[in-house]
């Protein structure tokens, strides 16, 4: 069963065309050229995953400047300006550039393996997306250079991480900062849109025969529901940043008041986008803690098609409720009662997943291993965060709430001890996977009690704060308002959370070097990722499995017999077929996004008039952007997705003078 | 072009290496078209916001509209959808000649209504004062017809890629040069395209101005010879370079990549449904 | 055009619709031809708006889903694809709805111009 | 599948604990108590009063939520856990699936607690929306307008006076709200520029200042009182210094206050001739971001601002008569207005009565001499980026020390 072999070229028997040199297939193997052309979605995940770690330290960084300003009172260790520009990159950097493409690594890196399939459906549309996302946080950031050189105007986004308007307008921003914000979310929306097409397609059609929708992993299932998330609600903060620059840039009048336009208009699209994606951000960390715990309680996930439906539930309800970040915008009532009524009814889906995966350890044998630790403080934690969700959906009790600090403590609390609490446990859960070593239990189980105690410390207190009437995006504050005791614990925890997480970095890279090493399946897992070898092969799997049951690789090691028996018949299928199928490297897909790349600086940093006579840089640029970009996507398309076919000896490795093989496949 | 023994399994509505069944660009391509279905909805909420409340002194649509025209556009653009539908069932018999000359026509009427586009924007601009920055009418019209005229646009772009990508030589060929001569020919194409855009709207220019014929006539060729030679020229290489030359890569198994194309072409026509009922007919109620 | 393929003979029988489709699309443009034709003189008619409005939205949806299901392949297609389509149609359109419905709201009207 | 050293493992939780508890033993927990100036958890109003009382209901039907489904989940954790090599040995236990009985039990019991928080949420949506029928006639109507970064409040009931001929108009005040006790108070909120909202913790929750639209709002303080109020929407460099105040008063001295705001602006007689110029200490430096409030003032502030409303003992008429010509000399009179003095600026804050207001720069520092003086000196360094610090730059106004006493008498004068 070779499922990406599909889509070839010829009409004739496999001869092959003359290939002009421009269309030569990268061939590297290690080496910078072998990431930028790589196609592999397991290279892919990890780079997401190396980048998306990297951003995270950065956000890390900007909130514990955060947390120094307002240590005491009357801090002075940013100027107003410059903690308004760390909130905004430090919200944005940590959703769009942290937590998102951490979960896209472990889309890109476990999803195929849980369904049992080589490779995503698209795997140069994939590279496409990471190199997209690149480019993507590069303009977003790419205006931290204007302070350091002292260039006036170009400075780093300082709207918020909503960028409400009329404040984004050219009259109130009249800098550069808002426009590196709006083209670095423009470009990572199109690397988001692109990816998460490429998983839904993945994932509803290379199954491994006998997966069954109600046989996917969890997990899987929560990438196909976030995925959904992102391809519907993407658009419309894409619409709206659209419309966001045409008025910086072209004289419209969407949002301008003195033209007619209503700045509400820009909250209501923001937030129909930006509820949804908050979603986007805790559903695969819920697909996640119920992979994990199933595995470390030893038994099925309890009530399997219910933990399902209500993550579909909770996707579907989260493009009703965008208006409960509105409470205060004056809606009259009946539009709030509306919005508070739904608000409250995500609850109950949310409520079952968390029933569910009591459950699932109720009478279970509980392994308190490492990921198993974080995947409790999730619970835990996510819990606490849930319900001060459910108290801001009292409307009326919210209008004390909203933009307080009860608002940062809770989507700290389910944003850290929910989204970031579950990847970290993802990380070290498959960690063995990955690269075939164990991460010291000691080590890690003392990383996760620091983090979890610096994190309580830091963002319990804030509950307090918020009550007591501190408001948020504040660079300052008076000491007789009573703020001044929880705000230093705050900040204490801060700096604590910050050492529980160098100490977690840390164990992760000396494990990498130097760990324990495991053999396959150290955790005796229940899906198909734990039954190849670690770290996986290239190809995945030696030969497509065949799913009898929900927990896969469970059902084969209790039925070994029938699985062997079945394997080495399809075995012999494949290699009748022509062997294993493997796309060829391409570095169109790169080529492509820098063009965007280019697109998006040059749109951003240039002045509008022509500063040099003859050179229009902004408009120059932008064309010259888009030209790569269409020429990249021009070869790519020309290339066509040809493979070339894999034959591998007893230990899996593949045969020489095979492996190279440029025949373009033919079924 | 004759299908072989190989193709001749080829089933359109099937495909087995697949979990569902559905071929994977099939897929892509329906999820993407409901993602765009919110990239348009958002688009038109925002028009209709702003008509259900104009600004004061805003400008009146009906002053500007002109149905005539736009019912125009949305003909053409409704044959074009049946052109693409046709290229479709073309390809998927293998039937590659019959495939080009309605991809042709399809680009052909799509060219068409991005002409008349380009006129009806000119026109309001230029006759009716309504400018992108000027009024919100004109900001939320121009905005969303205009992303309508990019979504043709590639289209356009997409459809004539595909018709010079049917040149692409087939198996045992040994020409080297071909990636060459494929760029030649899109740009050929493409040229011809843009040129055809400006020298039909510098007719309609010339015809405004002049009051007779004969002078518009005049006016016209002396105005746009170079357009027209240029146009004529790009037309001769693109018939040379489609000129025979052996088997193509290009057949009844590529009739996913048309019909994902199509799928495309159709969703520009339905939103253009929606956009002539809600932007222009509700309008004259 | 068609007529000139002769592959048609090497499809089974669920290829039997492939004959008529030529007729199909041609007739389908046709009426979505005709249909435009009436949602243009229809405007211009004397009865009450709401059925005008009425009557548009309805038209307008006749077209829609014709060339959807016919020029788009649904009809022929798994029923998936339908089911993956109305799921971003579905909450558009809910997006849409309520987006009119908030802005019309008396809470929400613009200042008045003074 | 080795269980790692069990006793390093306690180790390591037990210096955690310990440096938990060291932590928090360092610090006094008065934030327990919740009663800061700009505290939701001390209602002095009805509208602030129904929104506590429905955060208390969210906040019980949650807290027995945790308790009941955290007390399961941490039973199940202690219970269920491996303890001993041979449990983690030990066959898996038996692959139950699941109990639908059980699941639709607990959506069920979710739903209930739901409805508990439902109704009250409801029933508060619409008391809190606008001020109750019964009371509709009683309300007292004031605009309020947000400007980057200060407030503008507008009493379109009361009609001051402009210039001595009698010319009206509505009254205009600054960053300190005035208002009636016991009465509902309808406020209408208005910006010039960007998003803005208003927010008094004590007397009600938010609303937000969005430009195109009408909103509105309502509250209500219970009896006399001194409250903070503070913007509450990111609007941009000043945001977290933009903050305003509340007073409330009984009637009598409501009456009284309005009618002195009504008057044009205190003139001082000028002395028939001006004095020597007196010797003027300069002004000491203040730390960036320091603190411009007095622990007198922050104990008792109703009382400060009473203090604020009668004239300074110490007065110089030669000193204010100095400053009023200053104020048109240094361009002031183009932002703010000082009605009578022949000042009709309004791009600033309204002066007319500055000199009984407690604040200055929208709340931020006390209105002493010193602080006033602060604030004229250098704008920019007291609040970054305000707007009258730019057009200190952009107009290139500069004041020597004898300008700053001078226009510092001047404005204190104006009661
Ligand atoms: C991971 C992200 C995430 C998640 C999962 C949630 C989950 C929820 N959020 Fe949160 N939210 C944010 C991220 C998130 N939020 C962010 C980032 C903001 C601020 C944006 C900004 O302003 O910058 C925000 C702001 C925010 C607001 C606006 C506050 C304001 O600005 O005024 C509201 C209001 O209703 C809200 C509500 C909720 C609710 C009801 C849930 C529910 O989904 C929670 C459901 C979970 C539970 C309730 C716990 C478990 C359930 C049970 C054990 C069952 C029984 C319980 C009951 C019956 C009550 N959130
Ligand atoms: C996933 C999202 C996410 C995550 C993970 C975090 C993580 C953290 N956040 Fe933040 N936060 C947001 C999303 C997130 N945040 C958003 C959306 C906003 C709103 C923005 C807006 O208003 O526009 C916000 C706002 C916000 C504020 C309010 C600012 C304001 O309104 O004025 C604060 C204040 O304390 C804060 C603090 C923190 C802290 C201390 C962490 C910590 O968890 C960070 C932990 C990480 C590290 C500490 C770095 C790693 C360690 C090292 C680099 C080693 C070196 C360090 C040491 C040895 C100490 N965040
Ligand atoms: C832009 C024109 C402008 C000019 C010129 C200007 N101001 Fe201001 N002034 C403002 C603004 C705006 C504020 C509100 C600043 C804030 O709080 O953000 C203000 C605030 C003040 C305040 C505090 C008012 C309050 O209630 O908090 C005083 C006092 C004041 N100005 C006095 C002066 C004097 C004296 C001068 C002349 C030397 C002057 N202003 C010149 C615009 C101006
Ligand atoms: Cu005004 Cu914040
Ligand atoms: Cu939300």
């Amino acid at each position: 069963m070779d499922t990406t072999a599909k889509t070839a070229y010829l009409t004739k028997e496999d001869a092959v065309p003359a290939q002009p040199k421009l269309l030569a297939h990268p061939t590297a193997k290690t080496g910078l050229m072998s990431w930028l052309t790589t196609v592999d979605h397991k290279r892919i995940g990890f780079l997401y995953g190396v980048f998306a770690l990297f951003f995270f330290l950065v956000g890390g960084v900007e909130a514990l400047l955060i947390r120094a300003q307002l240590m005491y009172p009357n801090g002075t260790v940013l100027s107003a300006q410059m903690y308004n520009t760390m909130f905004t990159m430090h919200g944005t950097t940590m959703i769009f550039l942290a937590v998102m493409p951490l979960s896209a690594a472990f889309f890109n890196y476990i999803m195929p393996l849980q369904i049992g399939a080589r490779d995503v459906a698209f795997p140069r549309l994939n590279a496409f997306s990471l190199w997209t996302f690149v480019a993507g946080a590069i303009v977003l950031n790419i205006g931290w250079i204007g302070p350091i050189f002292g260039v006036d105007g170009h400075n780093a986004p300082d709207a918020g991480w909503y960028g409400y308007s009329p404040l984004t307008s050219r009259q109130f921003t009249p800098g550069h900062s808002v426009d590196y914000w709006v083209m670095g979310l423009q470009l990572l929306g199109v690397a988001s849109i692109a990816a998460s097409l490429n998983f839904i397609v993945t994932i509803i059609n290379m199954r491994a025969p006998g997966m069954t929708m109600m046989r996917l992993p969890v997990f899987t299932w929560m990438t196909l529901v976030t995925a959904f998330l992102i391809v519907l609600s993407f658009p419309a903060i894409t619409i709206a940043l659209v419309e966001l620059m045409m008025d910086r840039n072209f004289g419209t009048v969407f949002f301008e008041v003195s033209g007619g336009g209503m700045p509400i208009l820009w909250q209501h699209l923001f937030w129909v986008f930006g509820h949804p994606e908050v979603y986007i951000l805790i559903l695969p960390a819920m697909g996640i803690i119920s992979e994990i715990l199933p595995t470390f309680s030893r038994k099925p996930l309890f009530g399997y098609p219910i933990v399902v439906f209500s993550g579909a539930c909770i996707g579907f309800l989260g493009f009703a409720v965008w208006s409960h970040h509105m409470f205060t915008t004056g809606m009259g009532t009946v539009a709030t009662a509306a919005f508070a009524l739904a608000t409250m009814a995500i609850a109950v889906p949310t409520g079952v997943k968390i029933f569910n995966w009591i459950g699932t350890m109720w009478g279970g044998r509980l392994m308190m291993r490492t990921p198993m630790m974080f995947a409790l403080g999730f619970v835990w934690m996510f819990m606490i965060g849930g319900f001060s969700g459910v108290m801001h959906s009292a409307a009326p009790a919210d209008t004390q709430q909203s933009d307080s600090y009860f608002v940062i403590a809770h989507f700290h609390y389910v944003l850290i001890g929910g989204s970031i609490f579950a990847l970290l446990a993802g990380i070290h859960y498959w960690f063995p996977l990955m690269f075939g070593r164990k991460v010291s239990e000691f080590w890690g189980k003392l990383s996760f009690w620091i983090i979890f105690v610096g994190f309580n410390v830091t963002f319990f207190p804030m509950h307090f704060l918020g009550l007591n009437g501190m408001p948020r995006r504040t660079f300052t504050y008076d000491p007789n308002l009573g703020w001044n005791t929880a705000n230093f614990i705050a900040s204490i925890g801060a700096f604590v959370l910050g050492i529980g997480i160098a100490v977690y970095f840390a164990v992760m890279i000396y494990t990498y070097y130097k760990g324990e090493k495991v053999g396959r399946d150290p955790w005796d897992g229940r899906t198909l990722e734990w039954s190849i070898p670690n770290p996986p092969p290239e190809y995945n799997f030696r030969v497509i499995p065949t799913v009898h049951d929900r927990d896969a690789f469970w059902y084969e090691k209790n039925n070994r017999e029938q699985i062997a028996a079945e394997r080495a018949v399809a075995e012999k299928a494949e290699e009748a077929h022509g062997g294993i199928h493997m796309p060829f490297n391409s570095i169109w897909p790169f080529f492509a996004s820098f063009g965007l790349l280019i697109v998006g600086i040059g749109s951003t940093a240039f002045e509008a008039k022509w500063d040099v006579p003859g050179i229009h840089w902004k408009l120059g640029l932008s064309l010259l952007g888009g030209l790569v970009t269409l020429v990249g996507i021009y070869f790519w398309s020309l290339e066509g997705n040809e493979g070339y076919h894999l034959h591998l000896d007893k230990d899996g490795k593949p045969v020489k003078g095979h492996g190279d093989d440029h025949g373009p496949a033919k079924h | 072009m004759s299908s072989h023994a190989a193709s001749a399994s080829i089933d359109h509505h099937h495909d087995p290496s697949t979990s569902t069944g559905i071929p994977n660009k099939k897929l892509l391509m329906w999820a993407f078209l409901a993602s765009d279905c919110m990239f348009f909805g958002v688009l038109i909420a925002t028009h209709l916001v702003y008509r259900l409340h104009p600004p004061a002194g805003g400008l009146d649509p009906k002053a500007v509209f002109s149905v005539e025209l736009t019912s125009f556009s949305t003909f053409i653009l409704l044959m074009s959808s049946l052109m693409m539908a046709l290229a479709v069932t073309a390809i998927q018999k293998g039937n590659v000649r019959s495939c080009r000359w309605s991809l042709l026509t399809t680009i052909f009427f799509g060219m068409i209504f991005l002409g008349c586009q380009v006129y009806e924007f000119q026109h309001f601009v230029v006759d009716k004062k309504m400018t992108l920055s000027n009024s919100l009418l004109g900001t939320t019209f121009y905005t969303l017809t205009g992303t309508h005229g990019c979504h043709v646009a590639i289209g356009v772009l997409w459809l004539t890629l595909m018709y010079v990508r049917s040149f692409k030589p087939g198996a045992g060929s040994a020409q080297r040069t071909w990636l060459s001569h494929q760029s030649l020919h899109a740009l050929a194409l493409l040229a011809f395209l843009g040129l055809c855009l400006k020298v039909t709207l510098g007719l309609v220019h010339a015809i405004q101005v002049e009051p007779t014929f004969g002078a518009a006539v005049g006016h016209f060729v002396k105005a746009e010879f170079l357009a027209l030679a240029g146009a004529l020229a790009a037309v001769g290489a693109c018939v040379w370079f489609a000129r025979p030359r052996g088997p193509v890569a290009f057949g009844e198994a590529n009739a996913i990549d048309v019909e994902s194309m199509g799928l495309y072409w159709h969703v520009v026509d339905i939103v253009w449904i929606v956009i002539f009922t809600a932007v222009y007919l509700l309008e004259y109620l | 055009m068609s007529a000139t393929s002769h592959s048609a003979g090497g499809h089974s029988a669920d290829h039997g619709h492939d004959e008529s489709k030529f007729q199909i699309y041609v007739q389908i443009a046709m009426l979505l031809a005709v249909i435009t034709g009436i949602e243009i003189v229809a405007v211009f008619l004397p009865f009450p708006k709401w059925v005008l409005v009425a009557s548009l939205v309805v038209l307008s949806l006749v077209k829609f889903l014709f060339v959807i299901f016919y020029f788009m392949h649904l009809r022929w297609d798994k029923p998936f694809c339908t089911i993956l389509f109305f799921i971003g149609l579905v909450l558009a359109s809910g997006t849409v709805w309520a987006l009119l419905a908030l802005f019309s709201a008396e809470a929400s009207l613009p200042l008045p111009t003074s | 599948m080795r269980f790692v050293p069990s006793s390093l493992v306690r180790g390591g939780r037990f210096l955690a604990a310990l440096a938990g508890l060291l932590l928090l033993s360092g610090c006094d927990f008065n934030f327990w108590r919740m009663d800061g100036h700009q505290s939701t958890m001390t209602a002095e109003g009805p509208v602030a009063r129904s929104q506590l009382d429905l955060f208390y209901v969210t906040c019980w039907v949650t807290l027995v939520i945790f308790i009941l489904v955290g007390g399961v989940l941490a039973y199940t954790m202690w219970r269920f856990r491996a303890r001993t090599e041979a449990d983690e040995r030990a066959a898996p236990p038996p692959q139950s699936h699941g109990n639908p009985l059980v699941e639709i039990g607990l959506i069920g019991a979710s739903v209930l607690a739901l409805v508990i928080i439902a109704v009250p949420t409801l029933t508060a949506i619409w008391y809190t929306h606008d001020v109750p029928e019964a009371e509709k006639k009683n309300a007292y109507e004031v605009t309020a307008t947000g400007y980057q970064w200060w407030f503008k409040f507008e009493y379109p009931a009361e009609q001051a006076a402009v210039d001595a001929a009698g010319a009206k108009t509505p009254l205009v005040t600054g960053n300190e709200l005035v208002i009636p006790a016991g009465r509902p108070i309808r406020i209408n909120v208005r910006t010039v520029d960007v998003i803005h909202s208003f927010w008094v913790p004590k007397l009600g929750g938010k609303i937000d200042m969005i430009p195109n639209r009408a909103n509105f709002f309502w509250l209500q303080a219970d009896k006399p009182g001194y409250f903070w109020g503070q913007c509450a929407e990111y609007c941009g460099d000043s945001h977290a210094v933009m903050r305003f105040r509340v007073i409330a008063l009984d009637e009598k001295d409501f009456a009284a206050w309005k009618e002195k705001q009504l008057a044009l602006a205190r003139s001082v007689a000028a002395p028939a001739a001006p004095g020597a110029a007196a010797p003027v200490a300069a002004l000491r430096a203040f730390k960036t971001n320091e603190v411009g409030v007095s622990a007198a003032f922050d104990r008792n502030p109703l009382e400060a601002w009473r203090a604020r409303q009668v004239v300074e003992k110490d007065e110089n008429p030669a000193l204010i008569a100095q400053g009023r010509e200053l104020f048109a000399a240094k361009t002031c009179n183009a932002c703010h207005s000082v009605r009578g003095h022949g000042a009709m600026g309004v791009q600033g804050p309204d002066l007319t009565h500055f000199g009984a207001r407690t604040t200055v720069g929208a709340g931020l520092i006390e209105n002493n001499p010193e602080q006033l003086r602060r604030w004229l000196r250098d704008p920019e360094s007291v609040k970054p980026g305000n707007k009258m610090a730019k057009a200190y730059r952009d107009n290139k106004i500069s004041l020597s020390d004898a300008e700053q006493v001078a226009l510092t008498a001047y404005l204190l004068s104006l009661k």
